[in-house]
């Protein structure tokens, strides 16, 4: 298992390298990528903030739910910060599974977490000069005891 | 030096603003004094309380010690306690 | 759009460059790679065959299908043949898409596909010395007219 | 010189066998000669008639010019009839 977050670039084949192991006959390479557009804005690259110990903490913690959830190898995301232009890549999640079925539902449910509970934030650079936060999602805090 | 607590202790957590939020405060972290026994409802009082902090929601999402947590949640001297805008990773 | 049947290792990285445009927020590798076990006996190596020009013909078939299903920018698919050492890439599918949803359903439904349609084989050899080829699925005729 | 067919006309089609198909039959591929307006299940009946055709499955899936088609499929004459084993990429 190997969470990061970074302000270098992502290297992708070396996650890749990092997750396989010889029972493994599926792997999976998500990539985020910074876009030249959202909600019909032209977007000209992207500023990622973090919390940079938790969200490793919490990566880490979604890396190993996920872990316990589907028959998996080994698990790799990093997620970039700082700024991004287009074409670069944000985030990347490596899973590593003997057979693709769970290598695939595992990967879906990484992003959707890590999109939902992970506390990184991005603000979008317009190319009409503006720039402005990125609406995310409240994240849940545990029940009140 | 009794078990008692003393009605005029205070305690200080360092609050942590990250994106919007630290937009809105005009800083990275802040140490905050509360009374004893002050809750998380009790630390985004204070801030809102300063300038620029009544930007913030009433009811923002908050980590302690990098932790998601409740706002009945009790805080201890040292605590670091984190305002978290809604979040937009990947 | 990119099919090929090849004899030589498959470049993942150039596959996801080629793929990725300016609109896409997403891009998807699925690598399936030999693994050292099958039906519980312990593997050595992989020889694939194909029946190259139909081969080809089909994943383009199913590129174009795939595209029209999903809002997918680029797809490429590369299957190697020969022999293959556990630990190599033996298919590779890069899909790019403006949003990780359609990347992923797409992927999915490409190598489902590619599995259940497109003419390859593979002859497995056993650390025991033995080999043979691997039980497959029957590509279904169309309707009788 | 009429359009009528003439009995003793025959086609020549090129089959193809892959993986464990090729095993059986011990060939790559063969030209097989038959009579005009035979199907694909004339071919697959010619070949099982050959030596080492009988291990072949007596309704395998089948490719004319590279698509799959049913067995009663008319062939042509120069058309590449693959004997196509249950498949196994990825």
């Amino acid at each position: 298992m190997y969470c990061r977050i970074t302000a270098a670039p992502i290297d992708a084949a070396e996650l890749v390298q990092r997750v396989r192991a010889n029972e493994d006959g599926a792997v999976l390479l998500f990539m985020g990528v910074v876009r030249n557009h959202h909600a019909g804005r032209a977007v000209v690259g992207l500023t990622y903030d973090a919390y940079k110990e938790m969200a490793t903490e919490k990566l880490e913690g979604i890396c190993e739910d996920v872990s316990s959830q589907f028959e998996v190898g080994d698990i790799a995301v990093v997620h970039r910060v700082g700024e991004l232009a287009i074409g670069e890549v944000s985030v990347a999640i490596a899973v590593a599974a003997p057979h693709r079925d769970a290598a695939y539902k595992a990967s879906r449910q990484l992003i959707e977490r890590l999109k939902r509970e992970v506390p990184i934030w991005k603000r979008e650079r317009y190319a009409n000069g503006g720039e402005a936060w990125q609406e995310g999602v409240t994240p849940q805090a545990p029940e009140t005891d | 030096m009794s078990d008692e607590v003393v009605p005029d202790a205070v305690i200080q957590v360092k609050t942590l603003f990250f994106a919007a939020y630290r937009d809105m405060v005009g800083a990275e972290e802040l140490d905050i004094e509360l009374p004893q026994g002050a809750t998380l409802r009790d630390v985004v009082r204070a801030v809102r309380a300063r300038p620029g902090g009544d930007a913030l929601p009433s009811n923002p999402a908050l980590a302690v010690n990098r932790e998601y947590a409740s706002s009945n949640r009790v805080l201890e001297n040292g605590d670091e306690v984190a305002f978290i805008p809604p979040v937009a990773g990947g």
